[in-house]
């Protein structure tokens, strides 16, 4: 076995730990690295006799919804999805998230897709992991043009969800909701903590045991590549082809 | 008489008229292509549509061809192959209103049509910058003494109906009951719609009500108001279970896309 | 590990407490028969039964035996056999108490908790005697500007929660999905509830998810807490689509509850 | 064939005669007449091709319905019914119905199985059809003991739909939603207008063409007895072994 990690396997890693707790992990639309996280979480899960369940929406196969497009939303509303991952074109110090376009709305610069179901998922599922790869001043800002669903609310409005990490190319963040704050946890191979802070568009703690991220160990890497992948080109073919030629 | 009123492209089309607001389905739900080139060709002006919740390259060509004056919308995007490079063109130069919303609203908006209640609650959203442009949505204090949280900001939305709803799916059978299968937000949206037509690739000599279990996978008939045979109806989009999407094809619209020239061009060879 | 829990009768038996809201299926969505006489030989007490919308063998013996204290249903009959006669009794002797509804509105208000909404509006309903005596129900003017008409009254509803529904189905896949046809109530149920049990006749070595046919008749093993194999567990009620109702066996009871005696008579011989 | 009409054909003659105008019947829980009627007038429609669906709920193959048991009402609140039927313990003058039971509410005399869906399906589908078949003092009251659903509602109230006929086994009453009244359209044979007064507990009008009830025709008994009676005997046997014998 190449036992050189690709990128995407580290990052795919690095997400499969954070869902260590899970029972109910969903993931939405174009997350092929956050996918394969949830099929590797749950099939180590299996391993230590825990029931982990995946629901992946962009395939028929990992789907386990039967009431049309509505329900991850309900499904989610209801408390019964542990783990969900948001993206953003722009995301800011406060983990607002912006998914609709850069410029001064309604009249943009450039237009993006729309927030698809930000709004809801970033209020109820109590663990959203913000997954961005691209980690540059342009996408972590000081603050987003616009909001598609905010980082924090006041205590008024019901919300037993948010935000609870952030993971680049770069570098893992964990969301302080008190302080509102991001806090820098762990650096990819040859970053550095001065180096985050010049990429990144806002101010974020540093936490006292910064960390490397650590690279698949053995066994970890032999599942990914033997069992999840091969899952992974049911539904997304193109994502499996470029990293395990498959 | 025939048991459902089975329709010519050319009759379909000419139920969709200019300023429609048109039902539009996410692109796993079966995207009408067939139908929405007809739409063109026929010149179709100021529909609106309302997307559930998304749409991919059914609503950037009717954007593109000039045929929309507003859009309702949790995306509309190409997918893997990017942005929906008409839709983003449009926005960015102010030739078309969108009203930016969240998957779970849109899907509310109908299922209050679907009981005909004027409004329906929803948690979440208050605080983005969508609910903050909707003038068209509300904040309440929950004014339930026996659930929830006194005076909690609760957001209601409106009730929407539709003009008219087409969608392609795989078959009918000879009552003209629609084999929808798990994709059910098609059964919301023809709730929703005062129309209803279907383009299918088949029309079966079955029964689905014969057995519980085909019944479940349809949708009644006492909903559409016509259908159409239309043999790959629904290319170069998928059909859940029946077809994959022709990514070839999606990848060269949105490559062609990119430009006014390369769009003209591409739907002038599409619709010949 | 397997990816369901199979429970034995008694574990499942164990799994509703004293107290519970328990949520009661409608004789055509599979009444778990079976496992209710094992609740009631357990003597679970102070039950309150929401029915969706109504129940009829089910309720009237949870009733007579003594395990409810509180029901809230939109009717409680034994279909052609007449009225559920220990229901009856225990309404015209003050031992039951009960929240007249009224069907959509059941529905409703479990749809709200599906949402994770706090209540949710109705329309109908104002004006009857069921409203009047409902004091967890609320009527507002209509504060939408958008859609309906200014001032309208409008009925709210709260969000109910069951703690426990129990059902009866015809079968579970190898991953404890399981097929409920087009009774799709059950999925709202089991959505609105904490705990989801259900009893199967069978568990297949299939999945239903392979297949988009099959996969639309199923309720997903994620609302599922646990099952239990036993055949025939809607005996004497009808399993739709599998079999049909037990009518002598109902009728029989409908005759022997009538009385006091004739029920206990019944219920000892049924529960040996 | 033998030319005899049965009460109950009578009736469901009577009930077929006022769905002429509909795209759409629904028919609810123990309601063989108005099923008969409804799947008769279906029939009847076909052969001078115009289409009427029928949908009854206690059957498997006449309801239409996927999308669980609110589909019925979300149908009706939608406009999608044109006549469904109601019953009622009792049915006043103003055509309020009692479903639940008599004697003051909560503490009831004699309770009965309750309101079922008359609440809202009687505020939304347009035709809606009592049907009682006893006609005495004691089921047409001047005022109901409990309001399942009210027969009128104030005009700020969303009502599109409400009481159109009752329909009893000696009479046909049509009710004037401005008056707030019934009025004696047809009698039973055998029946007078002042024998109805006497059994009916609410006054009412009488309709200056007061006729009798016309007896189905040959061809209407023998699509009834040939074509209908069997569809009926699958949803309720009992009701077509007792009226047909089969």
């Amino acid at each position: 076995m190449n036992k050189e990690i690709k990128r995407e396997e580290l990052l795919i890693s690095q997400l499969a730990d954070l869902l260590v707790h899970d029972k109910h992990v969903a993931v939405g639309a174009a997350s092929p690295i956050p996918g394969a996280a949830a099929l590797l979480a749950k099939e180590e899960a299996k391993a230590k006799n825990r029931r982990l369940r995946v629901t992946i929406l962009h395939s028929n196969k990992y789907n386990n919804f039967t009431d049309g497009a509505r329900e991850l939303f309900d499904c989610a509303a209801q408390g019964r999805i542990d783990t969900f991952f948001l993206g953003g074109v722009q995301i800011d110090a406060q983990a607002n998230i912006n998914l609709v376009g850069t410029g001064e709305y309604p009249k943009v610069i450039k237009r993006f897709p729309g927030s698809f179901g930000s709004a809801l998922m970033y209020f109820v599922v109590p663990q959203i992991i913000l997954f961005r790869e691209e980690h540059s001043p342009r996408t972590l800002v000081n603050k987003v043009d616009f909001i598609s669903a905010p980082g924090v609310s006041d205590e008024k409005i019901y919300r037993p969800g948010g935000p609870k990490y952030l993971l680049t190319n770069r570098a893992l963040f964990k969301f302080n909701k008190d302080l509102k704050k991001f806090s820098l946890l762990k650096l990819n191979q040859n970053e550095t903590t001065e180096g985050i802070e010049k990429l990144t568009g806002f101010k974020f703690d540093v936490n006292k045991r910064v960390s490397v991220m650590s690279d698949p160990d053995i066994s970890r890497l032999k599942i990914l590549r033997n069992k999840i992948a091969p899952m992974v080109s049911e539904f997304y073919p193109e994502f499996a082809d470029r990293i395990w030629g498959i | 008489m025939n048991s459902f009123d089975q329709l010519s492209l050319k009759e379909l089309v000419n139920e969709v008229s200019n300023g429609s607001l048109l039902g539009i389905p996410a692109d796993y739900s079966g995207v009408p292509m067939h139908f929405t080139k007809a739409l063109i060709k026929k010149g179709v002006k100021n529909l609106r549509l309302y997307c559930l919740p998304l749409t991919t390259i059914q609503g950037d060509m009717l954007i593109g061809s000039g045929c929309v004056s507003e859009i309702e919308a949790a995306a509309v995007t190409l997918g893997e192959f990017g942005l929906a490079p008409q839709f983003s063109h449009a926005i960015e130069h102010n030739d078309l209103v969108i009203k930016d919303s969240t998957c779970p609203a849109l899907h509310a908006q109908l299922q209050a049509t679907e009981k005909s209640v004027p409004f329906m609650p929803l948690r979440g959203v208050i605080g983005s910058d969508i609910q903050k442009y909707r003038k068209d949505w509300q904040i309440i204090k929950n004014p339930m003494n026996s659930s929830g949280v006194k005076d909690e900001p609760i957001l209601l939305l409106p009730a929407v109906q539709l003009d008219v709803f087409v969608f392609h799916a795989a078959c009918a059978d000879r009552n003209g009951n629609i084999q929808i299968g798990r994709r059910r937000e098609l059964a919301t949206l023809a709730h929703a719609s005062k129309k209803v037509f279907v383009t299918v690739e088949k029309i079966l000599n079955d029964d689905f009500f014969e057995n519980e279990l085909t019944a479940a996978t349809c949708l009644p008939a006492l909903y559409i108001d016509g259908i159409s045979v239309i043999k790959n109806g629904a290319w170069p989009c998928a059909l859940p279970g029946v077809y994959p999407a022709d990514n070839k094809e999606i990848k060269k619209y949105s490559i062609a896309a990119k430009t006014k020239q390369g769009f003209d061009e591409y739907m002038k060879y599409s619709l010949s």
